[in-house]
């Protein structure tokens, strides 16, 4: 049996195909879920792809949040259910408050894509398993909003309790502060950043490297130990 | 030193599509009863100096020249109390 | 003003009409007159005037762009062809390959982001409109002088524009161009090109038929936006944009210039798509220049039938406006569909899914006419085809400028040249670090390449590639070339020169090249000298495309690019299709692997012409372009696509502007690896580095590969000259200089960013 | 109808780059003397009946939940006149 990871599309998500992909490519089922519907579908997993929900209008993430679907996400990541949320994903997240801080216009105040370096500062979260702390990959990276921000007290709490999942190398392309490109909550299954794994996952395509195949060897990992 | 607000809304025949995504997601939140929104970008310049009718034009000039593109932009220039 | 009704102006033939205000000429005034049998109503005027403007009717093009279809050569690929929103080709296992290149250069130049943005958003819904899902598109821009203030207000904004709309709708952008003259200072181009993927069986086309089928209007609600914006941005000068006449005279004033919602758009795509899989419509058009005037008259003079329209139940942003500007709007992101009754109520479920507004306006008929309605009273009863397709044709005169002898008098290769090999280097860096040779990332890195996760190579390589199939990997890559400084020294061999250029890119990364299309931007018709320019491009493009055997799919004419009496460079911007059986067989530009061998393929001729060199060091555009040798440029794509396939090259680029210098300086620094070169004996090391000779490209062959290439090379015909070897982290032209790449890439990368901060 | 206005600006301490952006282009326009430039969003609401005590306890909430993110902006509700 293999687990079931549902893949959300809100009106203007762009990513869910591509999230479907790789989750597919690492053995995975991938289930589509639809931003009007409550149900998940009995998902073990959830993927909030990349895109531009509602257009970010208003804010990025600020008008998806409130569909229905993200209620039972909500719901189901406090109580412990994978969640990954990919850029617009991440946005999402963080305006929900599953996750802590913002995002706002990055400081050039462009959008950026580009293959991006990080480093992965913690292995234990139900998307990092497969990676080992202090591990560089390149993912490509491409957003407009993706400068993380939260007031000093949260990122000092951040850091003190390892949930600064990645960060920025080589220059931070942003202005995201502490170079953060990626958080996870303190248990560990709800993770967001803004670069992109699931266009990292094939040889030959995108930047031609696999190395976001990870984060989904890592949650059917975690999936497959727990049934 | 004074504040001075210069607001800049798309012209009311432009299409907002900003606005309209607000207004569409208000019922769905439960906000009933607005029958229209328009965003618009809202400027606050910290002048030094006096604020005097000269200084009032030259901002008028450069809400005109830059912060507003008057092909698709409307702009009010106040001094804020 | 009281509604102009038919009946109302049967009764009144003496009544005043702004016909000149609309852009329309006497004759054509009283043509309308003649075809009606009375004096046309108001909106009946505004859907003539707007259909029969030059942006429309192609009426000083018509009569030259009939040699595309005229000298088609023979080509099976072909699946639709010229006179669609978009030609199809087949590319084998099923699929099929839409793609088109439309400009929309006025409108960027007043509003650089709208207009930039709304040009991406039309070729995507015409692409859409075929039935096809967009799967890539593509940004050939030119601009104004690089160091010219106005062009850091029009080149930040169309950027912006383009990336701010392509990246919302999650369509990877994979190429284009970016040139920089003064000749486009008050006249910027900005082309887009986008491409699509579907089945053999799921192309649409844009016709009404059969009676009693619905015509539904689906999208955004119709606002006052873009009034006008067909015949008096795109067709005339527009000195007076902003306040264009409204059709009905009022004083109303309406803005030309039309605002995009991409997310709009992408709801529409997805709306369309998931009806195309249900097999829900009949004809499809999009809305584009002219609204619903182009779309009820296109649809129904295609199909069989008439159509009628009540024109009172278009949705509407705002209230007040009158017929004729509902019929003239050109608010974005709309499509209309002709489908039959029994599938309305699954299309409008599906329209409800994508929160898309879907309206029924009207039905086909079995009359002949195209009729519409406004609350109950008929304003328009015309004969469609008069509208759509039986516009007015003008031969207009042409005339080979006077000044043309002098200027191809004027010879670039007797232009001073560096006299030592200092001076050499120091040109060196001159050129590739100028505006038009530099880097691009700056612009592309504002745009996601990475979207659909199929993206198989972009920009800065020769050209742009996707996967379209993921179990077997076919791929198809498109590249965009056109070089007004040729053509203006040729129009003819330009036209040729863009195509080639083109042809070759694709063939480069290991495509083979099916079919083109093209985007014609020029100055004003009126001019004689410019109707030359245009009938010599549009001539050497078909006789081009005849002896390569690449069909012109579909196209584009942008015309009255002029300040004053100044037309621009004439600039045919050519894109070419090519696919690729297996993605993983492309080749990248790349120098990647130390000790592969450098061969440089075709002849090295003294020719610097139009050449990036003369621009540079000496500002001077004079001579000849290089000569064009079209059976060269196909040998030469065949020994590229076959060293591809059967594993021979690792890395090739093609050479063009800026000559083997620039090639050799874009692969060292994309694979991060030096080149030694040694100067063959028989050419000048100045010769060798800037000459822009056609048909040529360097490759990187692994020495495993060495003799195998070289005995398809001699076997075949195709002069391969050994250059020298990758290697090391400079460049080394051996016995004249070196250039650390570091060197090399501050100078090629830091002078966009820094013009444009 | 009336119209309500929303205006939401970035908290002092959020760096807002655009407003910088905008700032530091001035001088080279030729505009002198404007100490910070902040650029924030301007909601105009078009609010159906009375814009009474109630209604605009509504608006505020729904500025506070929705139109602003109070991680980084604040907001202010005005009824304009
Ligand atoms: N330069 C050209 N070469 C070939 N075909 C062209 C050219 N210019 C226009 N066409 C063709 O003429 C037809 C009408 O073009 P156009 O009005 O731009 O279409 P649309 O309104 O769908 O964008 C299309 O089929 C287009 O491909
Ligand atoms: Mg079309």
């Amino acid at each position: 049996m293999t687990a079931r990871v549902g893949v959300v599309t809100f009106p203007g998500t762009l990513d869910d195909r591509d999230t479907q992909r790789a989750v597919r490519i690492a053995d995975l089922e991938a289930v589509p879920l639809w931003h009007r519907d409550k149900d998940l579908k009995q998902v073990d997993a959830v993927v909030l792809p990349g895109g531009f929900s509602y257009g970010d209008y208003l804010r990025a993430g600020a008008i998806s949040r409130f569909s229905p679907v993200m209620e039972s996400v909500i719901e189901q990541a406090k109580g412990g259910m994978p969640v990954l949320g990919i850029c617009n994903g991440f946005q999402v997240l963080t305006e929900t408050h599953l996750l802590p801080g913002a995002m706002l216009r990055n400081n050039h105040l462009h959008f950026i894509c580009r293959d991006q370096k990080l480093r992965v500062e913690n292995a234990d979260t139900a998307w990092t398993a497969d990676y080992e702390a202090g591990q560089e990959i390149s993912v490509p990276l491409k957003n407009i909003d993706g400068r993380y921000v939260a007031d000093e007290r949260v990122l000092d709490e951040l850091e003190a309790e390892g949930r600064v999942a990645f960060r920025y190398l080589d220059g931070n392309p942003n202005g995201s502060l502490r170079d953060i490109a990626g958080i996870t909550n303190a248990a560990g299954n709800v993770v967001g950043l803004m670069p992109h794994p699931e266009h990292a996952v094939e040889p030959g395509i995108g930047t031609g490297r696999t190395d976001g195949l990870g984060f989904f060897t890592s949650i059917l990992k975690k999936l497959v130990n727990a049934s | 030193m004074a504040r001075v607000v210069v607001d800049v809304m798309l012209k009311p025949e432009i299409l907002d599509p900003q606005g309209q995504a607000v207004q569409r997601a208000l019922p769905r939140l439960g906000f009933e009863g607005i029958a229209d929104v328009r965003q618009g970008k809202r400027f606050e310049l910290e002048v030094e100096g006096p604020v005097d009718e000269a200084a009032l034009a030259r901002i008028h000039e450069m809400a005109e020249t830059f912060l507003a593109n008057t092909v698709i932009e409307d702009f009010t220039v106040r001094v804020d109390s | 003003m009281s509604l102009d009704t038919v009946k109302h102006a049967d009764e009144t033939p003496d009544v005043e009409q702004p016909w000149a205000e609309l852009g329309l000429k006497q004759d054509e005034y009283e043509r309308i007159r003649t075809i009606l049998g009375r004096r046309p109503t108001g909106a009946e005027l505004a859907m003539y005037s707007v259909m029969w403007s030059e942006h429309c009717s192609y009426k000083s093009s018509k009569v030259h762009l009939r040699q595309f279809g005229e000298k088609a050569p023979e080509n099976d690929a072909l699946l639709v062809g010229i006179g669609e929103n978009a030609g199809v080709v087949d590319v084998g296992q099923g699929y099929a390959v839409t793609f088109k290149v439309e400009s929309h250069n006025h409108p960027s130049y007043i509003e650089p982001y709208q207009g930039a943005a709304t040009g991406v958003g039309g070729i995507v819904r015409d692409i859409l409109a075929m039935g096809a899902r967009p799967v890539a598109v593509m940004d050939p821009l030119r601009f104004g002088a690089a160091d010219h203030p106005d062009t850091k207000r029009v080149l930040p904004g169309v950027v912006a524009g383009i990336g701010g709309y392509g990246n919302c709708l999650g369509l990877p952008n994979i190429g284009g161009e970016v040139v920089f003259d003064s000749c486009y200072q008050g006249n910027p181009l900005v082309n887009a090109l986008c491409v699509g993927v579907m089945k053999h069986e799921d192309i649409h086309l844009a016709k009404a038929s059969g009676a009693g089928n619905k015509v539904i209007l689906y999208g955004a609600r119709t606002g006052g936006d873009g009034i006008g914006g067909v015949s008096v941005l795109a067709s005339e000068t527009f000195d007076a944009a902003g306040d264009s006449a409204s059709g009905t005279g009022k004083p109303t004033k309406r803005p030309a210039v039309q605002v995009g919602d991409p997310f709009q758009e992408k709801l529409l795509i997805e709306c369309t798509l998931e009806i195309f899989r249900e097999d829900l419509v009949d004809g499809i058009q999009d809305l584009g220049g002219a609204g619903l005037s182009c779309a009820t008259s296109e649809l129904a003079s295609a199909g069989s039938g008439g159509m009628r329209v009540e024109l009172d139940r278009v949705p509407l942003r705002d209230a007040t406006l009158s017929p004729e500007e509902i019929l003239m709007s050109e608010s974005q992101e709309r499509m209309c569909a002709i489908v039959e009754p029994g599938k309305v109520d699954r299309f409008l479920e599906i329209c409800e899914k994508w929160d898309v507004i879907a309206t029924v306006i009207g039905e086909v008929t079995d009359g002949e006419r195209l009729e519409i309605f406004w609350h109950g009273e008929q304003i328009v009863d015309v004969p469609p085809r008069t509208v759509a397709h039986e516009g007015p044709v003008y031969e207009r005169p042409y005339a080979r400028p006077e000044w043309q002898d002098a200027l191809q008098a004027d010879d670039a290769n007797k232009l001073a040249r560096p006299g030592t090999a200092e001076e050499l280097r120091a040109q060196v860096l001159k050129v590739i670090s100028s505006p038009n040779q530099a880097s691009k990332s700056w612009i592309t890195d504002q745009y996601d390449r990475f979207v659909q996760g199929n993206t198989v190579l972009s920009q800065p390589e020769d050209s742009g590639m996707v996967r379209i199939d993921e179990d077997t990997n076919l791929g198809v890559a498109v590249a965009t070339d056109g070089n007004g400084r040729y053509a203006k020294l040729d129009p003819y061999t330009g036209a040729q020169l863009a195509l080639a250029e083109s042809y070759r890119n694709v063939a480069a990364t290991g495509a083979r090249p099916l079919a083109i299309s093209n985007c014609l931007n020029f100055g004003s018709p009126e001019d004689p000298a410019v109707m030359w320019q245009f009938a010599e491009a549009t001539r050497g493009l078909a006789d081009g495309c005849l002896a390569l055997g690449t069909p012109v799919t579909g196209g584009n004419v942008s015309l009255y690019n002029q300040t004053g009496e100044t037309a621009i460079h004439p600039t045919p911007v050519v894109a070419v299709l090519g696919v690729i059986d297996d993605v993983d067989r492309r080749t990248p530009m790349a120098f990647a692997d130390e000790g592969h061998l450098l061969y440089l393929l075709g002849d090295t001729k003294e020719e610097l012409g139009g050449s990036a060199w003369s621009q540079v060091i000496h500002d001077h555009l004079g001579g000849l372009p290089p000569a064009v040798d079209l059976d060269r440029e196909k040998l030469l794509a065949e020994i590229l696509i076959a060293a591809s396939r059967d594993g021979m090259i690792d890395a090739a680029h093609d050479l063009s502007d800026g000559g083997l210098i620039q090639a050799l300086v874009e692969s060292c620094l994309r694979g991060g690896k030096g080149a030694r070169i040694v100067v063959p004996d028989a050419l000048d090391p100045f010769v060798l580095l800037f000459s822009e000779s056609a048909g040529r490209a360097v490759v990187a062959v692994p020495r495993s590969e060495e003799l195998r290439f070289t005995d398809m090379c001699g076997a075949r015909g195709l002069p391969a000259t050994r250059i020298g070897v990758v290697d090391g982290e400079e460049l080394d032209i051996q016995g004249e200089f070196t250039i650390p790449l570091t060197e090399l890439r501050a100078a090629h990368e830091a002078t966009i960013p820094s013009l444009l901060v």
